[in-house]
């Protein structure tokens, strides 16, 4: 409290100039790129189809909206439906092997196998067996948001509180409201990682499946513009592309730590 | 509120006939560790319990006091020899949500409140939460106003009287209780084993306690078994001749003392631990 | 003993039925053409990488694909180490390398790779970018290792009358292992990807180039004996940091 | 005297595309001509060769056409030196059962095309031909099995490459499926188009005539035996793309007669001022670019000529 | 090996003559909870030791024993008032690697096995390992064999009396023991007690012990403070009248029976808690 009451009676300019210290305590390193983008740009004598500079992008974005908009939209909406369905198949199947041994003994050294996959490896592939249009980078999102789902919920499944498996047991807990009561609740904290680490993945999957095999979206947007030598236009669409996974991966480590602070 | 006023639990008064007896007949129990040796935790050991006696188990750390309780619990089984429960299999008791446990390390699920927790055995047998009963439990280890506090808030002290609450919430039938005062300061303690006490004369539990105090096992229990070191073997049987109720005054006696002494200098053995 | 062991081939048993299963139903729907003629029968695979004419092609591709990943690894992990290790010891830098790590990494490899080609030259660009993303992974692992010394170890070496550096050395850095090498683990396959998105952009060999070309030529075979051949180093790779995550968890917890 | 180096960045993947590259190079021929050739290669996402000649990191490339008007039109100062298909192998193939042969044929269609360009080209096709530009476009990839599959009428493809595809898989062409180029419905570029920096150009045109001189021999030692650049291209040049020896030599064969300019009266390699003003320019103008340059600023005429004059 | 054997460190004996005494006068101190509120741990308190004191605190949990123990071993700063270690800030003798201590969680470095945390104190001091002495003060504690087991393979025990061989290994000036025994069985923690009291009686060292167990008090201390519940102040000191050196058998006596009784009565308040 005593460290705080300073900056209280500061007042209004105070918390201003306070909120602009923070921030730029947290975007020197963002500023340093784009200031060292632009110096490069500008000292190189470098041609627009080659790199243009950080105000040249902009200034694409706020003049072609609606283009950015659509696009944007797209790939934003088969990020999170793929997202979506992958966390959802993901944890489904974790909670099966969880159920079966068996399936427990059949699916985990595949999905061991799975989780190693470079699966942006493997568009050219999927591609050919889902076509070369929005199922397949749907297909793709699915995918790598599944891995992740799939890996953390079984690992978090498996390692309920100590000594909470034996009061279970104990109480003569029947299974499925061990699942529901005990290793289901268990297994949130890792799930919160999956869904980070898939979250800030999602849209540049998106986008790269795009990029490689889509005839819409920022992947494709980029893809068009880089052939007609627009490089405005096309870092534009990486540049929505980053903001959009930055700020997916940032809200979703916020909900990890406050499922963390809840579960420990 | 005293606990006179909880309901025995409904499907307890129709069991009543059958009400358990514990039995540990020429039990041993190996363990074997990663590297392959083997560890004989129990050997030979055999105790029993009558319906509604109150048991404690005293001895060196790593005799064996746990696995007993555990191979009661149904969560080990004996390497070889036998246990009962009422002449059942002891997973039949846990199956039936008969059993109330509470175990050296607290086991309280980090995501649920204090209310939470100590309803959990009622969620668990798939039985509507008996709200009151759940306060009430909660006062009665000292713990009203901490009903929404999660377990990270509370000292390790008041973890473990979440955990004897929820060991007592369906009025079980056995009682295993794994050291479950200790890390309580020493008043805490003793009113926690008055109030044990308490409900224990009311509802006559089977309870098989283990302990490190002295104190705590005479004042409790009906009966106090002395283990040696392992693997376990009983050494020495104590009938506690305090008569029932007992006030906390027993504890200052001249006998009570003298019996302090007396199983104090039976525990001892030398310090010195060997792989 | 004998419970143990049972249970130890029950799951050995148990995994490669499933994988065993699943190689086989590859090779149906390959034979049956199920997914048509882009999902070849396991065994032309195979015939493929099988082939001694080819071996040359593969060796060479798998050679220039690892030498690009061991050498991205190993920048991205140093780099990634040494991040973290100054945002922990410098916290007015912190959440500024959190910020902009989290922002490097969330810039599209398809857009930074052209850049590379340009500016560090086709050869290096499978590196570099297999360096960024093991960069953030090593980042984020190292640092949330660092910070996870438990309270009462430091005040423990406090007490001692430790320095800060006394603390990083004897506390926070061995206790930042264990989710290092989980990180390492991580990071492994992500490196492979760098590789290939890196070479699909002009480079002049490796893995990456082959499956791009093959798809383009459509070389079904050929596509599917280069990505067999990437989720195999993957796959290798993420066993062998397996067993050093084992190690090191064992170690260090 | 020491060889000028230049630095060439090649259009595609070191496929038999380059035949007179390879054969050039293995042959020492542009050595003769006092250059020594250090190329690069391109690919499906390769940076395009005027991008790489703006960062002045190639001096000479190869690109489709439009790339080059488009960073002209951007205000980089790139000239056209020559092309090595006086028509480009680009085109649509299509089965017996409805066959596309002219811009006709194409209207109300389904055409299974991989990309921006590819529709850009069939829109244009059709304007140009006064046709509404009315067609369904069925995405597609590298693959003509969809086509088999009934799911298009046409399929954007080279007709030097997915032919064959279909050829391998027991198809006759002509028979059992058909290629017509844009180039023949009315949709005129040039493919493989070489190009350098009007700086280079000026400090450096002994260089460039002399790699041109080396590229046109490698070009008429390739008409002699398809195979020789097929074998270097699978086996020296290209080994590490794991290109197909066969496939290669059909490309080749299938080739050949497209990089012929005697045809057309003109020597190889050869631009035409008339077919680039005319015809090439509509074609542009339907992609819907404006601001085209003049043709003489945007092309030299002279260089291929200097080259042909002394070999 | 009896401790008498162990050379006392080498920078000690040239500080005799500064012996530190503890001083804590009218402190405050408050903790800020996360959502805003405050707790008030300590207030207006005040304690001395003298040089070579030992005193032991009592007090029910949450009294702010600790928290006593972090301002004197400068982990935490006061809300106002003074701490002093022989008239100058405590952390000095933090710095001066003068301090030794064992807390409640022992706080073991889990990646050292227990020869290695033992010698840690003099890593960080950068001294030269007096492998001897760390394979005698293991041996002391009854871990002999166990020099190559890691933590996790000891028990919560065997733990705890690594950590008071690592508060010893440098024959601190000051030694601060919070709960020490807290989870040993009785008979090893009687065992602990009494080679503590042998060490002591030995070295000197002003110490200053919080325990829940009165007798280890009575049995150990020259002065037992007794606090009451939060905000903790002194609510009685006793000056414990046994004669040094104290044999296990005084513990058997009438006069500490009483005293035990008499200290347990003094300590008595509610079981309540409130928020
Ligand atoms: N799962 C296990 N694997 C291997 N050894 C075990 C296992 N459980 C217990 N033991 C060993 O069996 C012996 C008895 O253990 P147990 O926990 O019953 O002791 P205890 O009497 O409860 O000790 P304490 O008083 O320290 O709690 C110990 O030596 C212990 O190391
Ligand atoms: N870092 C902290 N933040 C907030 N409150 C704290 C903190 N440390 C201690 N407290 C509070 O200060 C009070 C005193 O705590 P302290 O740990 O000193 O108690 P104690 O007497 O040692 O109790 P115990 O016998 O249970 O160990 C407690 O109410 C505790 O909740
Ligand atoms: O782009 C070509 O070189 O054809
Ligand atoms: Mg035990
Ligand atoms: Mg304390």
């Amino acid at each position: 409290m005593s460290e705080l009451q300073p900056m209280a009676t500061k007042g209004i300019r105070g918390k201003a100039v306070g909120k602009l210290l923070t921030s730029l305590q947290s975007l020197w390193g963002v500023l340093a790129i784009v200031l060292l983008w632009e110096l490069w740009v500008n000292l190189s004598q470098l041609n627009t189809i080659v790199m243009p500079r950080p105000l040249d992008v902009v200034s694409d974005i706020a003049s072609a909206p609606g283009v950015y908009f659509a696009s944007t939209a797209q790939t934003l909406l088969l990020a999170v439906v793929g997202l979506i369905l992958g966390m959802i198949i993901g944890t489904a199947l974790a909670i099966l092997t969880w159920l079966s041994r068996i399936l427990a003994g059949l699916l985990t050294p595949l999905g061991l196998i799975f989780a190693s996959v470079p699966v942006v490896a493997l568009i050219p592939v999927l591609a050919r067996i889902f076509g070369y249009d929005i199922r397949t980078v749907l297909a793709i999102v699915v995918i790598i948001s599944f891995f992740p789902a799939f890996v953390f919920t079984t690992a978090g499944l498996r390692a309920p509180p100590p000594g909470s498996d034996d009061l279970f047991r104990a109480l003569g807990a029947p299974t499925l409201r061990r699942l529901w009561l005990l290793a289901i609740p268990a297994a949130v904290p890792e799930w919160a990682v999956a869904l980070r680490l898939a979250a800030a993945n999602s849209i540049l999957a998106a986008m790269v499946a795009e990029f490689l095999m889509g005839t819409s979206g920022l992947g494709h947007l980029f893809h068009a513009a880089r052939a007609d030598l627009d490089m405005s236009r096309a870092l534009g669409a990486s540049a929505i592309a980053t903001v959009i996974s930055v700020m997916s991966f940032l809200a979703a480590s916020r909900f990890e730590k406050k499922v963390r602070q809840h579960w420990s | 509120m005293r606990i006179s006023t909880l309901a025995p639990h409904s499907s307890r008064s129709s069991d009543t006939a059958t009400a358990p007896s514990i039995r540990v007949s020429e039990v041993t129990k190996q363990f074997q560790l990663d590297d392959g040796r083997e560890i004989q935790a129990l050997r030979d050991m055999s105790l029993e319990l009558g319906q509604s006696e109150f048991v404690a188990l005293l001895g060196p750390s790593g005799c064996g006091k746990s696995t007993i309780l555990r191979l009661v619990a149904s969560l080990e089984s004996p390497t070889s020899g036998v246990v009962e429960v009422n002449g059942r299999p002891p997973a039949e008791l846990a199956r039936q949500h008969r059993l109330g446990v509470a175990f050296q390390d607290h086991a309280l699920l980090p995501w649920l409140d204090v209310a939470a927790n100590v309803a959990l055995p009622y969620k668990v047998a798939g039985l509507p939460v008996d709200v009151k009963r759940v306060s009430e439990l909660i006062r009665l280890v000292g713990l009203a106003g901490f009903e929404r506090a999660r377990p990270k808030q509370l000292s390790g002290g008041m973890r473990q009287r979440v955990a004897i609450a929820r060991a007592l919430i369906l009025a079980p039938d056995v009682l295993l209780l794994d050291e479950p005062f200790g890390a309580l300061d020493a008043v805490t303690r003793r009113q926690m084993n008055i109030e044990l006490q308490r409900i224990w004369s009311e509802q006559r539990i089977t309870t098989l306690l283990v302990t490190h105090a002295v104190d705590e096992a005479l004042f409790l229990a009906d009966r106090i078994i002395v283990l040696s070191g392992r693997p376990g073997r009983v050494i020495r049987t104590l009938e506690v001749p305090f008569a029932r109720p007992r006030h906390a005054d027993i504890m200052r006696s001249e006998a009570f003392h003298r019996l302090c002494d007396e199983l104090t200098d039976a525990l001892e053995t030398p310090v010195e631990e060997t792989l | 003993m004998s419970v143990v062991l049972s249970e130890r081939i029950r799951t050995l048993l148990l995994g490669s039925l499933g994988v065993g299963i699943f190689l086989g139903l590859w090779e149906v729907v390959g034979r049956l053409r199920l997914l048509g003629l882009s999902w070849p029968p396991l065994t032309e695979v195979l015939a493929l990488l099988g082939t001694p004419a080819r071996w040359s092609l593969f060796a060479r591709a798998l050679a220039a694909s690892l030498e690009a990943l061991t050498v991205g690894y190993l920048i991205g992990l140093i780099s990634g180490i040494i991040a973290a290790a100054l945002a922990h010891l410098t916290p007015s830098l912190k959440l500024g390398l959190d910020r902009t790590s989290a922002v490097i990494h969330a810039i599209p490899s398809i857009a930074l790779a052209p850049l590379f080609i340009l500016f560090l030259g086709r050869n290096a660009t499978p590196a570099a970018l297999a360096a960024l993303s093991v960069f953030f992974v090593s980042y984020v692992a190292t640092s949330s290792g660092l910070g996870s010394v438990p309270r009462p170890l430091q005040d423990l070496v406090h007490v001692l009358g430790g320095t800060r550096l006394t603390q990083f050395v004897r506390l926070d850095l061995p206790a930042a292992l264990p989710v290092l090498a989980s990180g390492m683990r991580l990071a492994a396959p992500a490196a492979l990807i760098g590789v290939i998105v890196g070479e699909w952009f002009g480079a002049p060999r490796g893995l990456g180039v082959l499956v791009i070309n093959a798809m383009q030529n459509f070389q079904i075979p050929l596509l599917w004996s280069a990505v067999l051949l990437a989720v195999l180093v993957s796959l290798t790779l993420f066993g062998l940091l397996g067993l050093l995550q084992h190690y090191v968890a064992r170690r260090f917890r | 005297q020491s060889a000028a180096k230049v630095r060439v960045q090649i259009g595609w993947i070191p496929n038999v595309q380059y035949a007179g590259e390879w054969i050039s190079l293995e042959r020492d021929l542009f050595a003769k001509h006092g250059v020594s050739v250090e190329w690069y290669p391109g690919g499906p996402n390769a940076l395009p060769a005027p991008v790489v000649l703006a960062a002045g990191k190639a001096d000479l490339g190869y690109s489709t056409w439009f790339p080059l008007l488009d960073a002209v039109a951007k205000g980089n100062d790139l000239v056209m030196i020559g092309a090595v298909f006086p028509k480009n192998p680009l085109g649509i193939i299509s089965l017996a059962k409805k066959p596309i042969l002219k811009p006709r044929d194409l209207a109300g269609a389904k055409v299974l095309a991989q990309g921006p360009n590819e529709k850009t080209a069939i829109d244009a096709t059709l304007s140009l031909a006064g046709l509404p530009v009315q067609w369904t476009q069925v995405p597609a990839g590298f693959s003509p099995e969809p086509l088999l599959a009934g799911e298009g009428d046409g399929y954007t493809a080279f007709g030097v490459n997915q032919t064959i595809t279909l050829e391998q898989m027991g198809l006759k062409w002509g028979k059992d499926f058909h290629f017509v180029s844009f180039d023949d419905l009315g949709f005129r570029t040039y493919g493989a188009v070489l190009m350098t920096t009007r700086a280079y150009l000026d400090r450096n045109r002994p260089a460039v005539v002399g790699y041109l001189r080396g590229i046109i021999q490698g070009w008429q030692e390739n008409e002699k035996d398809p195979a020789i650049a097929a074998h270097l291209a699978a086996e020296k040049y290209g080994a590490d793309f794991g290109l197909d020896l066969k496939q290669q030599i059909r490309q080749n064969e299938l080739q050949i007669p497209l990089t012929r300019y005697d045809e057309q009266g003109k020597l190889r390699l050869a631009l035409d001022r008339e077919i680039m003003s005319g015809p090439m320019y509509a074609a542009a103008r339907a992609t819907g670019r404006t601001n085209l340059p003049d043709v003489d600023k945007l092309a030299d005429f002279t260089i291929v000529s200097e080259a042909h004059q002394s070999l």
